[in-house]
C-alpha cells in the first residue's frame, strides 16, 4: 500500500472539484443553445445527473467498474466487493487516499451521463431520461470504465485512454446517436429555427469546460507531476487550436467566424486531447485541437446527411471528437512523455498501436450504441420516451417542471 | 385603409407572415403578448408553492392594407393561424385614416 | 382626438419623444416590436447552419392628441426619424373615441 | 364593437384582468411597454456617469367588447388602476369594425 | 511550531478561494430567486459583504474569533492580542502557514453574513444592510466561531461542528429569522406572486456553491489528507442525495420535480453534512443528504405556519439543514472516520453526545436569534430598516443603487 | 536542476486553471457592460484572446518573454531556442516541471491581450482584432515580460513588478489608450446613453475574476509557501478595500453606491495589488486596495477630459490601478515579507525604489502605448479597423459574427 503524498493528494481533491464543476458547465453550454422554453429542462438533465449518478456510482458504479477482475466477468465488470463502497475506507490507489479516487472518478461517472442529453433536448420526458441515465451508467458506463481502466479487456489489449476518448466522448455520443435515433426528431425540425436562445450562457458554459477539463485531463495523472504538467499545457493548448481550427473552417465555408464556433471549436479540441492527454507532447496537443476542431465542424453535417436530430450535436463533437482523438494518440503517442510505449511499439509497432485505438473506438460504439437503443426502446415501451405534441410546443420547462426559465 | 390586427399562437408567425407576402403585402409589424382567453392558463411550482399564470404566450401581427385587401389578409391569416385548438387567438378590423412613409414622405396606400 | 402610431428606428426614439415633447404632447407610449418590410433581413449562422431572419428591431410609439396637433406631430415623427434610409418606418393616423385619465377620472382631451 | 386601449402601472394588471372577467369579458391581451408622461423618469448611475431615463415601465392592455359593454369596462379599469398617485395612466377608447375568432371562424361579436 | 507541508498549503489555499467563490455563488443563487427590478440589490447583499467583512475579518473579526482564551472572557471570545492581524506574520496553524488559515477562515465570516440577506429581500435599505452585518459579523458571528472552534466553551463541552453548522448555517438562519420578523412582509405577500426571475441564474449559483463547498467541508481538515478525501466524499454524496431527497418529496406532493427543487435540494444537502463532513463515512453522507432534502422541502411550510416572509428561505434551508446536519451527526459519528470519538461515546454515551449536539443547536439559536434582534431594531430606531412603500414598489435596484440589472 | 515539489506543482497547476478562468470571466465582466447587440463581440474578444494567444505563447511568445538573455538583445527579449517549446520537456524552474510554468505563465499572456478589449468594444472589426491582439503579444507583451521577469533590463534595475502591475495592467492600459485614440468614438457617444445591458453578468465576471486573481497573484510565488500565503491575504484584501474605496467615493459623489462600483472596485483593488502582492504585509492590500478603489474611480474622469472613449474603462481601472499599485509597492515594500528589500534599501534608499517603479511605469506606458499607435495604424491601413457606421448602428454580434446573443 502506497504511503500518501500531500501534494498529489492536493491535486486530485482540487482536480475532482473542477470536474464536478463541469457538470454545471455543460448545464449552461447545453443550456443556452435550445429555446428559451426550453432552458431549464435541459439544465436539469445535466443538474439531475450530479445528483442520481453520484449515489448510483457510490452503490453500485464504482465497484463495477473498479472491483476485482478477478471473478468470472473480470473482464468485463469488476466484482461487487466494493457495493456501497464497502472495504475502501483507509485503502490507499498510488499515492492518494482510495476515497479520493473513488470521488475523482465519481464525477467522470456524472459528466459522461450528462453528455448523452445534448441529443435528448427539447422533447423528452423527464421521467424516462431519469430511468435511462440510471441504468445507462450501470449498464454501460461502469462496465466501459472497467475494460479501459479497470483492468478489462481493452486495457489488457493495450488501448490507449488517458483520460476518457472511449469511455466518456465516445460512448456518450453512440448512446447520444441511439438516443436521437429513437426518440425522433423535434416537432417542426427542418421547417422551424432552433437557434439558440442565449450565447453567453454557451459561452460561459464553454469557460467552465475548458476549465474543468484541466482537472478531467491533468488529474488523470493521478498526481501532481510532470505528467500532469505536460497533460495540463496539451490539454491548453489542444482547446485553443481546436477554436481556431473550427474558427478558420467555419470562415473559409460560412464566411463568418461565430461565437458559438469558437465555443464549439474550443470543446471539440478538449474531446480530442482527453485520450492523448498523458501521451504525447504539448506541441502535438496543437495538432490534435486542430484536427479535432476542423473534423467536429465538419461532422455537424453527418446529422444532416443521416438525417437523425442530434440537438446540440453530441456526435458530432464528442463522437467526432472522440474519435480523431483516440487514432491521433496512437499517432502521436511519444516516448518523451510515455516511457513504456517503446516496449509497446518494439512489440506492435506503430500501426499495430493505431489498430489497437481503432478496435477500442469500435468496441466502444459498438457496445454503447447496442446497450443504449435497447434500454431506450424498453423504456418507450414501459412509460414513453417523448413529451406528447402540445408539450413539445409549450415548452417542457413548464410541462415537465412546472416552470419557467425567465420573467425579465 | 385597414389595419388588421391578428393574436395568434407564437409557432405561427412565420407561416402567417409568408402567406401575407405572398398576397402582396410589403409590410407588417409583429410583437410579442400575453393572452388572457378561454384557453386556461398553467400553474408553475416554485419552493413548493403554487401559482397559477394566466396568460400565455402570444404573438400580435399588425398590418395596414388598402381596404380591398382587407378580406383577403383576414382570410389568410385565420387560415393559416388555425390549428382548431382553442387558443388560436383572433383577428380585429380598425379603421385607419392615414399613413406615411417617413422615409419618402409618401402618404395613404403609397406609404405602405 | 387622434391617435398616432409611428414604427421607427429604435435609436431614434429619443429624438422623436424630444421633438413631441416640444410640439406640448404631454405623454407617449413606446415598445419594442419586430418589422418586416422591404428592408430585407439578415443570416445568422449556428453550427455551420444558415437561418434567415426576416424582421428587424423596430420600436413603435402610440400618442393620443387633439385632432389640431395631429398633423404637427405627424410631421415632426417624420422629421426626426428619417435616415433616408431604407427601413425608416412609417406614421399611421386613426380616430380615437375617447380617453380618461386614470388618477383624476377627466375625460376627453382633458385626460392626455 | 370597441376596443378599449389601457395603459397601467404593472402590478394593477392582475386585479384590472380579474374585474374585467367578473364584468364577463372572455379574453384580453397585454403586454409592457415604457411609458413617457406627467410622472417624471428616474436617473441611472453608470460608472460615476448619470443618465436619466424618461421612460416608465408600464402594462398596456387591450380589450375589444361588444358596444354596451364599453362603459363598464372603462370603468372597471379605473377603479382598479387608480391609485391616484400621478402615473396610473389611461384608457382609450377607438372602434373595431369586425372580429374574427380564428378557431371557429365566427365572426363580429360572437367571435369575443 | 509546527513544520510547513506544501500540500496541505497548497489545498487550503485553494479551498479559501474555492470558498470565496461560493459567494457569487450564493448572489446568483439568490438573485435569480428574486423579481428582475430586484436582482441587483440582492446580489449586492452577497457582493458587497465580500468587501466589508472582509476587512472587518482582518481588523477584529479574526482575533474575536480566533485569539487566545486565555482572557476573562475566553470562554466567549478571543483576547485583542491579534486586532489588525498584529503578530501572525511567520506563525503556523499546524502544516500550513497562519495567513493561510486567517484567509480560510475569513471566507467562512463573508459567506456567514451573505447567507443572512435571502431573509432581507427585495425591501431593505442598503445602508441598513451595510451596518447590520458589519455589526453581526463582529457581535455574533465572531464570538460563535470562538466558542466553536476557538477554543470557547462550546468546544469545551465536545460539541462537533466539523465545518460550520452551527456556527455558519444556523447562526446565519437566526438571524435571517430575525430579519424577516423585524422587517415584515414584502408588500404583496400573500397577494402578488413572487415568482423567480431568472433560475437559470440560481442552478449556476447552486453549481458555483456546491464546486465551492469542496473547500468548505474538505479544507476544514486543514490538510489534504484523508479526513480531506472521505469528508470531501461525503460532502459530494449529500449534495447528490439532498437533491434526489426533495426531488422526491416534490414529485410526490406537488405532481412534478423541478429544477428550483434539485437546486435547492443540493443546498440543503451541503447544509446538512456540513457539521458532519469530518466525523462521518462517506456513505453516512448519503442518509444524511436525503433526510436535509426532505426535511428542508417540508420545512418550507414554516414560514406559512407562522407567517413570516423569509423571501428566499433561509430558515427553511439553512435552519432546518442546520439542525438537522447537526442532530445527525451526533448519531452518525464514526470511529471509522474520527479516532478520538471512541473517547467521547465511553465518556457520555452516544446519547450524551447527541445532546451536546442538541445544546450546540439552541445556544445557536437563541443568541444568534437574540443579538439579531437587537441589533436590527436598534438600526430600525436611528436609521429605519426598510425602503417606503414606493420604492418597494418600483424596485430596489432603481432606487437603492440607481441602477438596472437587464436592458436586453 | 530542482527537485520537483508535488504540492507546489499541485499549487501552480491549480493556479494555471484559475488564471484561465480569469478570461472567461473578463469576458462577461466586459461583456455585460455592453449594449445587447454587442454582447457576443465583445464575449468573444476575451474568448478568443484563449485560443490565438495559447498557440503563439507556445510557438514564439513563451521563448520571447523566457529565452535566454545571454545574446545580443537579451536585455529586450530572449533567444529563440525555445521556439516551438523546443527543449522544454523535462525541465524544471524551481521545485515546479517547466511545462507547469510555461503554462502558468502563458495564461498571463492570455488575459493580457483580452484585457485590452475594453477599449475597443462595439465598434471594431473582428479581423482586425484578431491580428492587433496576435502582433502585439508577440511585439509588445512578450518582450515587456522579458524586460521584467526574464532577466531583462527592467528586472537587471530592479523594479518591482510581482505579479504583473506593469507587465500586464499598465501595458494592456496604455494599448488600450492607443486603440480608443485610433478608433476614435463610438458612434452617438455623448449623446446616446451607452448604460450596461446586463449587470448581473458583469458581477458574475468580476466574481470569477477575484476567484482568478488568487491564482495570478499567489500563484507568481510559484510555491505553496508562506509567500504565496501572505500573498492570497494581500490580494483578498485589496479586492475587498478596493470595493469599499469606490464605493465610498461613489456614495459620497453621486449619492448612492452602485452594484457595478463594487464590481468596479473590486477589480480596481486586484489591479493595483498586483505588483505588491508578494513585497507588502497583508494589511498593506487594504491601503493599497482603498487607494486604487478611490482613485480608480476618479481617474474615469480622464477620459471625459481627455475625449477619448475607453468603452469599458481600461485606462480608468488598469491604468490608473496598475500605476497607483505599481507606485505604493515601492512604498509599502515590507523586508517583513521580502527579506532581499533590506539590501536594496541600503543600496538606493525607499526614495531610490519608489523611482525605479515609476521608471517601470513610464517605460511601459511609453512602450507599450507608442507600438500599439503603430500597429493599429498599420493594420487600419491595410484593412481597416472599424466596422462601418450602418454596422455599429445594427451591432457588431450580426454583422461580424451572424449571430444573436439573446432569444429570450
Ligand atoms: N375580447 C378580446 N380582446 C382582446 N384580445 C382577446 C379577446 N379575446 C381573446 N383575446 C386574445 O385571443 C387569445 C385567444 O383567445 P382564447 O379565448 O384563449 O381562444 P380562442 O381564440 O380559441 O377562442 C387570448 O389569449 C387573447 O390574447
Ligand atoms: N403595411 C404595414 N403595416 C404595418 N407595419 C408596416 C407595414 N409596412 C411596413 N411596416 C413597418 O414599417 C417598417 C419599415 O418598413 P420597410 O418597408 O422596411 O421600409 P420603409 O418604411 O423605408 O419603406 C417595417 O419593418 C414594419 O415594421
Ligand atoms: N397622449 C398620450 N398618448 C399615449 N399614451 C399616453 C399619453 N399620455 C400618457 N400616456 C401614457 O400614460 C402613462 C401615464 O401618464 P402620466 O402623464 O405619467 O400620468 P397620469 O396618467 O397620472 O397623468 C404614460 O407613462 C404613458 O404611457
Amino acid at each position: 500500500m502506497g504511503q500518501i503524498d500531500y501534494g498529489d493528494t492536493a491535486f486530485i481533491l482540487m482536480s475532482s472539484a473542477l470536474v464536478l464543476f463541469m457538470v454545471p458547465g455543460l448545464a449552461l453550454f447545453y443550456g443556452g443553445l435550445v429555446r428559451s422554453k426550453n432552458v431549464l429542462s435541459t439544465i436539469m438533465h445535466s443538474f439531475f445527473a450530479m445528483g442520481i449518478i453520484s449515489v448510483v456510482w457510490a452503490l453500485v458504479g464504482y465497484t463495477i467498474a473498479f472491483g476485482s477482475t478477478d471473478w468470472a466477468l473480470g473482464s468485463f465488470m469488476g466484482s461487487f466487493e466494493h457495493i456501497g463502497l464497502a472495504g475502501t475506507l483507509g485503502e490507499m490507489e498510488g499515492t492518494i487516499p482510495l476515497p479520493v479516487f473513488i470521488a475523482f472518478q465519481g464525477m467522470f461517472a456524472v459528466i459522461t451521463a450528462a453528455l448523452i442529453s445534448g441529443a435528448f433536448a427539447e422533447r423528452m420526458k423527464f421521467s424516462a431520461y431519469a430511468i435511462f441515465i440510471t441504468v445507462w451508467s450501470i449498464v454501460v458506463y461502469a462496465p466501459m470504465a472497467h475494460m479501459v481502466w479497470g483492468g478489462g479487456f481493452l486495457a489488457e489489449r493495450g488501448a490507449l485512454d488517458f483520460a476518457g476518448g472511449t469511455v466518456v466522448h465516445i460512448a456518450s455520443a453512440a448512446a447520444a446517436l441511439a438516443g436521437a435515433i429513437v426518440l425522433g426528431k423535434r416537432k417542426g425540425y427542418g421547417t422551424t429555427a432552433f437557434t439558440p436562445h442565449n450565447l453567453p450562457m454557451t459561452v460561459l458554459g464553454a469557460g467552465m469546460l475548458w476549465f474543468g477539463w484541466f482537472g478531467f485531463n491533468a488529474g488523470s495523472a493521478l498526481a501532481a507531476d510532470e505528467l500532469a504538467g505536460t497533460a495540463f499545457l496539451a490539454t491548453h493548448l489542444a482547446a485553443a487550436a481546436g477554436m481556431l481550427g473550427w474558427l478558420a473552417a467555419e470562415w473559409i465555408k460560412r464566411g463568418k467566424p461565430t461565437t458559438l464556433g469558437a465555443a464549439s471549436g474550443a470543446v471539440a479540441g478538449l474531446v480530442g486531447i482527453t485520450p492523448a492527454a498523458g501521451f504525447v507532447t504539448p506541441m502535438s496537443g496543437i495538432l490534435i485541437g486542430l484536427a479535432a476542431g476542423v473534423l467536429c465542424f465538419l461532422g455537424l453535417s453527418l446529422k444532416e446527411r443521416f438525417r437523425f436530430d442530434d440537438a446540440l450535436d453530441v456526435v458530432g463533437i464528442h463522437g467526432v471528437g472522440g474519435t480523431v482523438g483516440a487514432i491521433l494518440t496512437g499517432v502521436l503517442a511519444s516516448t518523451l512523455i510515455y516511457a513504456d510505449l517503446a516496449e509497446v511499439l518494439a512489440d506492435v509497432g506503430r500501426g499495430g498501436l493505431i489498430l489497437e485505438q481503432a478496435i477500442g473506438v469500435v468496441v466502444t460504439i459498438v457496445f454503447s450504441f447496442v446497450a443504449s437503443f435497447i434500454i431506450l426502446k424498453l423504456i418507450d415501451l414501459v412509460i414513453g420516451l417523448r413529451v406528447d405534441e402540445e408539450a413539445e410546443e409549450t415548452g417542457c420547462d413548464l410541462t415537465e417542471h412546472a416552470e419557467s426559465g425567465y420573467v425579465l | 385603409m385597414k389595419k388588421i390586427e391578428a393574436i395568434v399562437k407564437p409557432h405561427k408567425l412565420e407561416d402567417v407572415k409568408d402567406a401575407l407576402n405572398k398576397l402582396g403585402v410589403a409590410g407588417l409589424t409583429a410583437y410579442e403578448v400575453k393572452g388572457f382567453g378561454r384557453q386556461k392558463g398553467h400553474t408553475e411550482i416554485y419552493r413548493g408553492a403554487e401559482y397559477t399564470v394566466d396568460f400565455r404566450p402570444k404573438v400580435k401581427l399588425e398590418v395596414v392594407v388598402e381596404d380591398d385587401l382587407a378580406t383577403a389578409v383576414e382570410e389568410a391569416i385565420v387560415e393559416q393561424a388555425r390549428t382548431g385548438k382553442i387558443g388560436d387567438g383572433k383577428v380585429f378590423i380598425y379603421d385607419c385614416e392615414g399613413a406615411v412613409r417617413i422615409r419618402t414622405g409618401e402618404r395613404g396606400p403609397e406609404a405602405l
